[in-house]
């Protein structure tokens, strides 16, 4: 009997028989074992997933929202593990499949010679079950499961060279910032128990309005906060961990220490829009606190501007794409922020896509330049390798948010849901989302310029090497891998021992398949996803909201794209186009020149505004010197050394006083006897008085 | 009013005797200055009509206890002036001591209450004298008492022989009896003495 | 006047004093090389002294109240014999191996058990004085008996001249309670005591008994001599005046504060609980600082005595039922402790000081865990045997009024088990000296009797209900 | 068929006397006594095996004699109530209840995996040590199983025994100082405790936990008590600040030992809360609780930094054991403050939340200690520095390594996060900043352990040692893989064991609401 | 007429003399036991005293007993001091503390 509780089983857990077999059994099964049942494990996913959309979209399905098993009860409390499938869940479950799916493809090529292929299939694979455990979750106990599941696997893959130094430093970093972000999501949980007494979505949603309104938590006596803002807050500090919102982005531009297939799956299309989706199904209790949608929008639209500005003084191809990804998920966030939860879907979906794109693309590139990740020793590329090239422009496009591709739809909608926003700091959000479409430009030009175009500034070596050559090159790859960084590897940077050339089909093939939605997909779903009622059960909006208004002026794709060329943010991206095209292909020697001129600034950029040195400073140094404190003043000094050594010291004293006393003679003891009896007779002496 | 005066002057004789036993250097003037207060303690019992102990207490002690510590103290031959080393500094605490003592001890005893009582009937006439007062009361009443006294006496002879009396071992004593049962054989003994021979290395 | 049953009420100790004659004169035809048959004629004559005990000849008292024979005495007898039996078994080859295995060890050990027979069973204060200076007496010469150690003469003098002047005072106290009570027997005085409003005589004299007592016992501040006396003395004599007397010692305690004095409860009671306090700090603290083993014990049994105390100052059935269980726990450990230190030494070798049992598990594996076991129960932990006397000592005073007696005891518990740990890390943590002192092949009996006697402490830890019930029922708890 | 057993009896008696043939079998002989105490100690988890199969089934009080009315305790099961010291009323009764199920278990379980750990690591005096191990079972588990608080007394302190021997004979280079340590730290404890309970006896005239459930105290006498009770658990907890035996202890100790130090001896001091300062002074813990609370946060907050400093591996998890050892604590007092303020489910989610952190603690932190000799066995150095890049030549023990140190930050879907998660819920209900600070364990403890994995797991070879290292061998991997797997149990489905709890944490909770003020 | 208190007072300042007696003598054994019998003397002063005053026979009886341990006593006590004398040539008590601590 194929109910939608069968598939839906098999969707979460077909990953997870792939991560199985590939982790416990990989030496037994091989490396094309390993490949084909959890490429096998995430293809099922997909399918089933698609299917269920379907079914969703068309009505042939209810909301799913079961549990599939009791994890702890106690009392009048239980958890559940059970799955909550609506559209939006259906929508995420695509995504992340889709995704995980052509990741898994281009592994193949990417880590081809790599010794730790089998763990590396059996990650991403467990990364697919575990996300998807995550936006199946039909509670808060199952979705804090999953949140930490992918941190855990995000951590697992970032630190996968393990051998490189900061690569181990990078997935040490990005748990524990996660882990910030989780101590507010977890105590976000909490309060949601304790206003609820429940942590089914479903009781929760439904008396949300019922129990919040009015209701305060005195957190610090005599300072009655709102409970909803308090609720919405902790999540959110929850989703800032893991989508990278400032100040807990930090961690994102390092995790690219990762392999570049999980940078695209973990770190640009899923995992990391996972606060994005939690803060969507978490619309009706958002709805209820302006203030926390306020404290939203304004991380948000700080995000999306300030982590791009970094994005332009960034020389590694990865980088620069990272910190692209940490400002589009400010844009999400922003429209999380003014009510437009959708939109932000809508976005993840279209980010997905092409940041999946962009990234697999610059993995291309990183391949054919034997791990050599630095722009300023690349350019040309584009008459090495067109495939890569090409699907790299339509990346780029559709990022930069040009009419017609799937990143314009999204990201214009939502800088006019700011527009029209009237909530606290939409002002300031929508000057930052402006601006920030001109500085996505600005970058993502440059990087397009830097990488394709212009000259090679590679010098390539020992030409003896026949195009077939790659697998001894992947051979050495290895060593590069783990000096990648620091520059000393066995070849200086810019020099290839062969000349780079286009990427294997399966690498290619999935930056094929990517470029395609990223081009079409907007076009095809915005009107049902952002102006219909595609989402009408799973995202509550209270009164409309600028989604609504922006609805009344919608007259399909066609008419947003030409409306678009005549919208400010599109012009914003045009000035952003122009700048990159002049200062990168024509006349680099300006942004040298500009480097120098506004060097403070430059500087400000290049040290990521000292955030990083800043937290370095005060949590880690701080906290180690804390803790030395602490232990040395506290545990040793004070209580070991003072108190129990100090007491067992006294005792000696005390001890060999008392000794003294036992002096040998005689007379001493006797003495000791008289004066006994006269404190005794003296003792009685003054009772009787 | 005679018992009175007699009374007073034996325990100043007491009290002065007892004082010089602890204060004199010589240690036979103390053991003989100890015999004095006997002696008084001794009149000043008779003067209560303890007629038997104020005896025994002559006989027993000034006769057997006391000349025992004046033997040994003559045995061991102490010199006086080490002996007397730090007497002074430490007599001011003494003194101290003793008076603080006497003073706890008196004012708990409640001396006061006790003055007002004079002595009754000496109880002893009824039974005739003394010693058969007490005679009668030691061999009925006291009777287990007094044979555990004679087990203590025991213990103190076989411990007094045990510690002292050594057989010493180094010492050269005749005996006789061995000296009589002695054979001939034990007497001469025939030595064969192999020759010396120089040429055997090994005696070398 | 004397009768059938008064004999027969004394029967045990006119069969052991009979008997110590008898072996006086044996022992003179001995050949030194016979002395064994002294040695088991001894133990045969306890054991037989025993059983008479426990038959229950004749009447309660005898000879006019002089004498009792109640439950109380019927216990502490049986253990004093026991303990006696123990010493003798474990003294046997220490003696041999020093020229001291004479007959006077035995005679005068059992003459200082009849002073304990009869001390524990005294009516009358010219009883307790008696039985305590027959005690007396024996034990100084036993503490002399080594008579080339300079030692165990210093000792014995120390011991002497302590003694005489821990007797005068405790009779000084006696003459005032004759004087206050009017009578030497200890249940008129009891009457007396508990009827009298004029107190102050019999007060005054209670300082001194408490004195007295608490020299016995060697309590703080009259503990002085303890160290010394058992450092000093031979071991085989350290073991035998370091065990029984503290039970003969809990039975003056017993006849003179609760047979005589037990009006003046209030008093005598808070005079002991500063001594048990006094005796539990200087005990505890100054056995840590200890290097050798002797002088070790010698403060442990001080700290012991402390203990022992608190179940006197309850003052109640249940206190001393606790304290005599303590008593019989402590002679037991400590003659097997004695007994360890005996079973190690050999001729020129004393095995005294702590070093000497450097690593002792690995050299005499089963001995060092004999060793630890006694340790373990000294310090009290459960669920050896010590821990149970603890236990109901504190018991007793673990009520409103005497709670800080209680915490008292815990904290210098927590400070005395330092010095127990350090014997068994002494023997389990630490590597033997190279030139570390073999042990020696023991000779079998006293390896059997030890090792039950230490094992015992074990089992007795688990099964301790009978012979405390036996204590509570001496003194007429159900 | 195993109801009518006295099944408790033979779990604690079984590995005491299983001791004597094992110490029979000799130093000289290592492999027989090694085998004869592994076999004796499956034995034992078999029969708490048996004891689990015949908890469910059976009828209260089947071999229970005058078992009177055991009121807070009446889910007690498989009860052997029998008169062991008349004179005073002390009793040999032993009784489970779902709580003490679940620790016997945990008992059982580690020390079966103890004997085999040890085959490895320890070379002299096996027999001994073996010995050591299995009489230590058997007072643990006579611990849990005791009613009577005479009888809980003695094995409570009876295991000081065993493992005062076993750290200082086995132990590291300041094993002496280590060893003194704990002992006279854990007996400074209880000593008070035992004067406490004299007192009770006084009051009740009886040590039957049950009946001291029920008297009535003052607020005077429940304050005593309470300090008294207090300061036994604290210090076997441990909780801050009479926690600093810990790290050395465990510093010295031997794997093994490490290893039910961890894993079963510090969850008597919260078994302690839970059996005697909750049920038998309800008002003073609750007028206390917020300095237990205090102390608990500390040991969360102040001790995860100290761990974070520590350069010696079995330091560092013995400080994070102080710290998860915190939430134990934590949950037991914020649940009484929330059964006073009427949220039973609330004070149902604490004290289930701090038991099976228990469990889980003895799970995770058993296996990190059991890692860190596996190392030690190879490298003989505990120092962190001395290590890096275990993980190339270990792969199978790095993945191991970390599992445990995931389930060590409280990673869901690891056991670690089970108790920690209702815990702060609990406390959050209570006081949300209390919440938060207990929390904050998610961020250090993720910085101390992650901090070790990075340090000692990943990264290049660090020195030619390292390089020579063997991965786990079969022995080793068992251990290690039982661990893991109980972990991911756990941690994946952890109602079993809430279900076996529920009833008698309801009572408790039931019972604390009432107070006892005479 | 002579009461009970002169006794009792001439008993009491012979203990006192006695015991500062052991006070002040710091070397000689021999005077220390002096001192000792001197306590003796006081309590059976006491006895005698009080055995007259309350016609009971059961003091001097006692006194009896006293005198006669107490001769036992010195026997023993002189033994001690010659053994003590031969090991250590001196019975100075300044001189005798090999034992302490």
């Amino acid at each position: 009997m194929i109910t939608p509780k069968l598939i839906l089983l098999v969707i979460a857990l077909a990953p997870l028989v792939g991560a199985i077999v590939a982790g416990l059994f990989g030496r037994r099964v091989g490396r094309a074992g390993a490949h084909t049942v959890t490429i096998a494990g995430v293809a099922v996913s997909f399918v089933l997933s698609c299917y269920a959309l379907y079914q969703l979209s068309t009505g042939g399905w209810g909301v799913f929202n079961e549990n599939l098993y009791t994890w702890f009860e106690v009392g009048k409390l239980s958890a559940h593990v059970g799955f909550l499938v609506d559209r939006l869940t259906a929508v995420m479950m695509v995504v992340v499949t889709s995704v995980s799916l052509l990741v898994h493809v281009y592994t193949i090529g990417y880590m081809r010679d790599d010794p730790g292929y089998q763990r590396f299939f059996s990650y991403i694979s467990l990364f697919t079950f575990s996300m998807l455990m995550l936006v199946m979750s039909n509670n808060f106990m199952q979705l804090f499961f999953g949140w930490e599941a992918v941190g855990l696997v995000s951590y697992l893959l970032i630190g996968f060279w393990f051998k490189r130094p900061s690569a181990i430093f990078a997935n040490m970093k990005a748990f524990l910032v996660n882990r910030v972000g989780d101590f507010g999501f977890l105590l976000g949980i909490a309060a949601v128990l304790f206003c609820f007494g429940s942590l089914d979505y479903a009781t929760v949603f439904a008396s949300a309005d019922a129990t919040l309104t009015g209701r305060t938590l005195e957190i610090i006596a005599g300072h009655p906060w709102q409970a909803a803002t308090v609720i919405g807050v902790l999540l959110f500090i929850g989703a800032m961990g893991k989508s990278a919102q400032v100040p807990l982005h930090v961690w994102l531009p390092d995790s690219m220490e990762g392999p570049t297939p999980i940078s695209a799956l973990i770190h640009a299309a899923t995992m990391v829009t996972a606060g994005i989706f939690m803060v969507a199904r978490m619309s009706p209790l958002y709805e209820l606190s302006e203030t926390a949608l306020s404290f939203v929008l304004i991380v948000g639209a700080t995000t999306a501007l300030f982590t791009g500005l970094i994005g332009i003084v960034q020389n590694d191809v990865k980088r620069v794409v990272a910190y692209s990804t940490l400002s589009q998920l400010g844009y999400m966030t922003v429209a999380l922020g003014v009510s437009a939860y959708s939109a932000a879907i809508f976005h993840l979906m279209t980010h997905a896509f092409f940041k999946a794109l962009l990234f697999l693309g610059a993995g291309s590139v990183i391949i054919a330049m034997h791990h050599e990740q630095d722009m300023r020793h690349m350019g040309g590329l584009r008459k090495y390798m067109p495939i890569t090239f090409i699907t790299g422009w339509i990346g780029t496009l559709a990022l930069t948010g040009f009419p017609g591709f799937s990143g314009f739809f999204s990201k214009d909608a939502i800088i006019e849901a700011v527009h029209e926003s009237h909530r606290y700091g939409s002002g300031y959000a929508y000057l930052c989302v402006l601006i920030g479409v001109f500085v996505t430009a600005l970058y993502s030009f440059r990087l397009i310029y830097l990488t394709y175009h212009g000259k090679e500034r590679f010098v390539v070596e020992h030409a003896h090497h026949d195009a077939h050559g790659h697998a001894r090159d992947a051979h050495h790859d290895e060593h590069a891998d783990e000096h990648a960084d620091d520059d000393h590897g066995h070849h200086e940077p810019g020099h290839l021992e062969h000349a780079p050339h286009e990427s294997p089909w399966v690498v290619t093939l999935p930056l094929i398949l990517l470029a395609i939605p990223s081009v079409v997909i907007g076009w095809l779903t915005i009107g049902p996803m952002l102006f219909g009622d595609f989402f009408a059960g799973a995202i509550v909006v209270k009164e409309g909201g600028p989604l609504a208004e922006l609805a009344h002026e919608w007259h399909g794709p066609g008419a947003m794209v030409l409306h678009g060329l005549l919208g400010l943010p599109f012009w914003f991206a045009v000035a952003g186009f122009a700048v990159a095209t002049y200062v990168y292909l024509f006349n680099q020697a300006i942004a040298d020149r500009a480097a120098k001129t506004f060097a403070p600034l430059y500087r400000l950029l290049q040290n990521k505004y000292g955030i990083d040195d800043l937290y370095f400073a005060i949590f880690a140094r701080g906290g180690l010197k804390l803790g030395r404190g602490l232990w040395r003043g506290g545990d040793v000094a004070v209580i070991d050394d003072g108190i129990v050594n100090g007491s067992a010291a006294l005792v000696q004293r005390i001890a060999a006083s008392v000794r003294r006393l036992q002096s040998g003679y005689l007379y001493h003891y006797a003495f000791a006897m008289i004066l006994g009896l006269i404190v005794l007779l003296g003792g009685l002496w003054m009772a009787a008085r | 009013m005679t018992q009175q005066i007699l009374f007073y002057a034996f325990a100043a004789v007491l009290v002065a005797s007892a004082l010089a036993v602890i204060t004199v250097k010589n240690s036979v003037h103390a053991a003989l200055c100890l015999v004095l207060t006997f002696f008084t303690a001794a009149s000043i019992w008779i003067l209560a009509e303890a007629e038997f102990l104020g005896l025994a207490l002559i006989v027993v002690y000034v006769g057997a206890v006391m000349v025992l510590f004046l033997f040994v103290v003559m045995m061991l031959d102490i010199k006086e002036e080490a002996v007397r080393e730090g007497f002074i500094r430490f007599l001011p605490v003494g003194v101290v001591v003793a008076v603080v003592m006497l003073a706890e001890m008196l004012s708990l005893i409640g001396v006061r209450a006790l003055q007002a009582v004079p002595l009754p009937e000496n109880p002893a006439l009824a039974a005739g004298s003394n010693t058969s007062w007490l005679g009668k009361a030691l061999f009925t009443q006291f009777l287990l008492p007094f044979e555990v006294a004679a087990l203590i006496l025991t213990v103190a002879l076989i411990a007094a022989v045990a510690l002292t009396l050594r057989k010493r071992s180094g010492v050269r004593t005749q005996k006789p009896g061995q000296q009589v049962l002695v054979q001939r054989d034990e007497r001469l003994r025939v030595v064969k003495m192999a020759s010396e021979a120089p040429s055997t290395g090994e005696s070398a | 006047m004397i009768s059938l049953t008064d004999i027969l009420t004394l029967l045990p100790e006119s069969f052991l004093t009979l008997a110590i004659c008898a072996l006086l004169l044996l022992d003179l035809f001995l050949k030194p090389a016979q002395r064994s048959v002294t040695h088991y004629l001894s133990i045969v004559v306890l054991a037989v002294t025993g059983w008479l005990v426990l038959q229950h000849f004749g009447e309660p008292t005898a000879f006019g109240g002089m004498f009792v024979r109640d439950g109380v005495a019927v216990v502490l007898k049986v253990f004093v014999l026991l303990t006696t039996a123990l010493v003798f078994v474990y003294a046997r080859p220490y003696l041999r191996d020093r020229s001291l295995f004479v007959g006077e060890y035995y005679v005068l050990c059992l003459f200082a058990v009849l002073g304990m027979m009869l001390l524990v069973s005294a009516g009358s204060l010219v009883m307790i004085y008696l039985g305590l200076e027959l005690l007396a007496l024996s034990s100084y010469a036993l503490v002399a008996l080594n008579r080339d150690s300079p030692l165990s003469s210093e000792a014995a003098m120390k011991y002497f001249v302590l003694g005489a002047l821990a007797s005068g005072m405790l009779l000084y106290g006696m003459s005032m309670i004759y004087g206050a009570a009017g009578s030497l027997d200890l249940n008129t005085i009891h009457a007396v005591a508990a009827a009298s409003t004029q107190r102050g005589l019999l007060l005054f004299g209670v300082v001194f008994v408490v004195v007295g007592i608490a020299f016995k016992f060697g309590a703080a501040p009259f503990h002085m001599w303890l160290p010394d006396v058992y450092q000093g003395a031979p071991t085989a004599v350290t073991v035998f005046i370091g065990s029984a007397p503290k039970l003969a010692a809990f039975g003056m305690a017993y006849r003179l504060l609760e047979g005589g004095l037990d009006g003046l409860g209030g008093h005598w009671q808070l005079m002991l609980a500063l001594l048990a306090v006094l005796s539990l700090a200087i005990g505890n603290i100054a056995a840590i600082m200890q290097s050798n083993l002797k002088r070790m014990l010698a403060y442990s049994t001080i700290s012991h005595v402390g203990f022992l105390f608190l179940g006197l100052v309850n003052g109640q059935p249940e206190g001393y039922a606790a304290a005599m269980f303590y008593a019989i726990s402590y002679a037991l450990t400590a003659a097997a402790a004695f007994g360890i230190i005996l079973l190690l030494s050999r001729a020129g070798f004393e095995a005294e000081e702590i070093a000497d049992y450097k690593g002792l598990s690995q050299r005499a594996p089963w001995y060092a865990f004999l060793m630890a076991l006694i340790m373990f129960s000294l310090a009290g932990v459960p669920p050896l045997f010590g821990f149970f006397g603890k236990l109901l000592v504190l018991k007793a005073v673990a009520v409103p009024g005497t709670l800080w007696l209680a915490i008292a005891g815990a904290i210098f518990a927590i400070v005395g088990i330092y010095y127990y740990l350090r014997i068994v890390k002494v023997m389990y943590f630490d590597d033997p000296d190279a030139d570390a002192v073999p042990a020696k092949p023991a000779d079998a009996p006293m390896r059997a009797v030890l090792s039950v006697n230490a094992l015992a402490l074990l089992v007795l830890g688990l099964t301790w209900g009978p012979l405390y019930g036996w204590c509570a029922q001496a003194f007429g708890i159900r | 068929m195993f109801a009518n057993w006295p099944l408790l009896s033979l779990l604690i008696w079984l590995p005491i006397l299983g001791a004597i043939p094992v110490l029979l079998a000799g130093d000289r002989r290592p492999d027989l006594a090694r085998r004869v105490a592994l076999a004796v100690a499956a034995a034992t988890f078999l029969v708490s095996l048996a004891m689990l199969s015949a908890f469910n089934h059976a009828i209260a009080d089947s071999i229970a004699r005058g078992a009177a009315d055991l009121g807070l305790l009446k889910n007690m099961q498989l009860q052997e109530n029998l008169l062991w010291i008349e004179a005073l009323n002390v009793r040999y009764h032993l009784g489970v209840d779902g709580i003490s199920v679940a620790l016997v278990l945990l008992t059982t379980f580690t020390s079966v995996l103890v004997v085999i750990l040890g085959w490895g690591s320890v070379e002299k005096k096996v027999a001994q040590y073996m010995a050591a191990m299995l009489v230590l079972e058997g007072l643990m588990v006579g611990v849990f199983c005791a009613l009577d608080a005479l009888l809980f007394y003695v094995f409570f302190e009876g295991m000081l025994i065993p493992m005062f021997i076993l750290i200082g004979v086995w132990g590291g280079a300041r094993r002496v100082y280590a060893t003194l340590k704990f002992f006279i730290y854990t007996f400074f404890g209880s000593i008070f405790m035992l004067v406490g309970l004299l007192y009770l006896y006084f009051k009740t005239g009886t040590f039957e936990l049950a009946e001291l459930a029920k008297v009535g105290l003052s607020a005077k006498e429940q304050a005593w008590l309470f300090f008294a009770f207090l300061i036994a658990f604290a210090v076997k907890v441990p909780m801050w600040p009479v926690h600093t035996w810990l790290p050395d202890a465990h510093v010295e100790a031997p794997t093994g030992g490490s290893v039910v130090l961890a894993a079963i001896m510090l969850k008597i001091g919260g078994y302690g809360f839970i059996r005697f300062s909750l049920p038998i002074v309800p008002d003073a813990s609750l007028e206390y609780a917020w300095l237990v609370i205090a102390m608990s946060l500390i040991a969360v907050v102040y001790v995860g930094y100290v761990a974070l400093v520590q350069e010696d591996m079995k330091k560092l998890i013995a400080y994070s054991s102080i710290a998860h050892m915190g939430f134990v604590t934590l949950g037991v007092f914020i649940s009484l403050a929330l059964a006073r303020s009427g949220n039973a489910t609330g004070a149902a989610v604490g004290i289930q939340g701090a038991m099976v952190q228990m469990i889980s603690h003895g799970f995770v932190s058993g296996a990190m200690f059991a890692s860190v000799g596996v190392l030690y066995d190879r490298m003989h150095t505990r120092m962190i520095r001395d290590y890096g890049g275990v993980v190339n030549t270990m792969p199978r023990f790095a993945a191991l390594f970390v599992l445990f140190a995931m389930a060590n930050c409280g990673l869901p879907g690891t056991s670690g996060f089970v108790g920690e998660f209702w815990v702060i819920l609990a406390a959050f209900q209570h006081n949300p900043l209390v919440g938060a600070l207990a929390a904050f364990t998610l961020i250090i403890g993720a910085a101390y352990t992650l901090w070790l994995v990075k340090r000692v797991i990943f990264g290049e070879v660090a020195n030619e040692h390292v390089a020579e290292l063997q991965d786990m061998n079969g022995r080793e991997t068992l251990v290690l893989a039982t661990l893991a797997a109980a972990v991911l149990l756990l941690g994946l489905w952890p109602q079993p064991l809430g279900n076996l709890m529920d009833a008698p944490i309801a009572e408790l909770v039931k019972h604390i609401v009432i107070s006892k003020g005479a | 007429m002579i009461s009970l208190a002169h006794f009792i007072v001439l008993g009491t300042i012979l203990f006192c003399i006695s015991v500062a007696g052991i006070f002040i003598n710091r070397k000689n054994v021999i005077v220390l036991l002096m001192a000792i019998e001197l306590m003796l003397l006081a309590v059976n002063m006491n006895f005698v005293a009080f055995s007259r005053y309350l016609g009971d026979p059961s003091g001097q009886v006692f006194v009896f007993f006293i005198l006669t341990v107490a001769a036992a006593e010195s026997a023993i006590g002189l033994a001690i001091l010659v053994v003590l004398f031969r090991n250590r040539s001196t019975i100075n008590v300044a001189e005798i503390d090999s034992m302490k601590g």
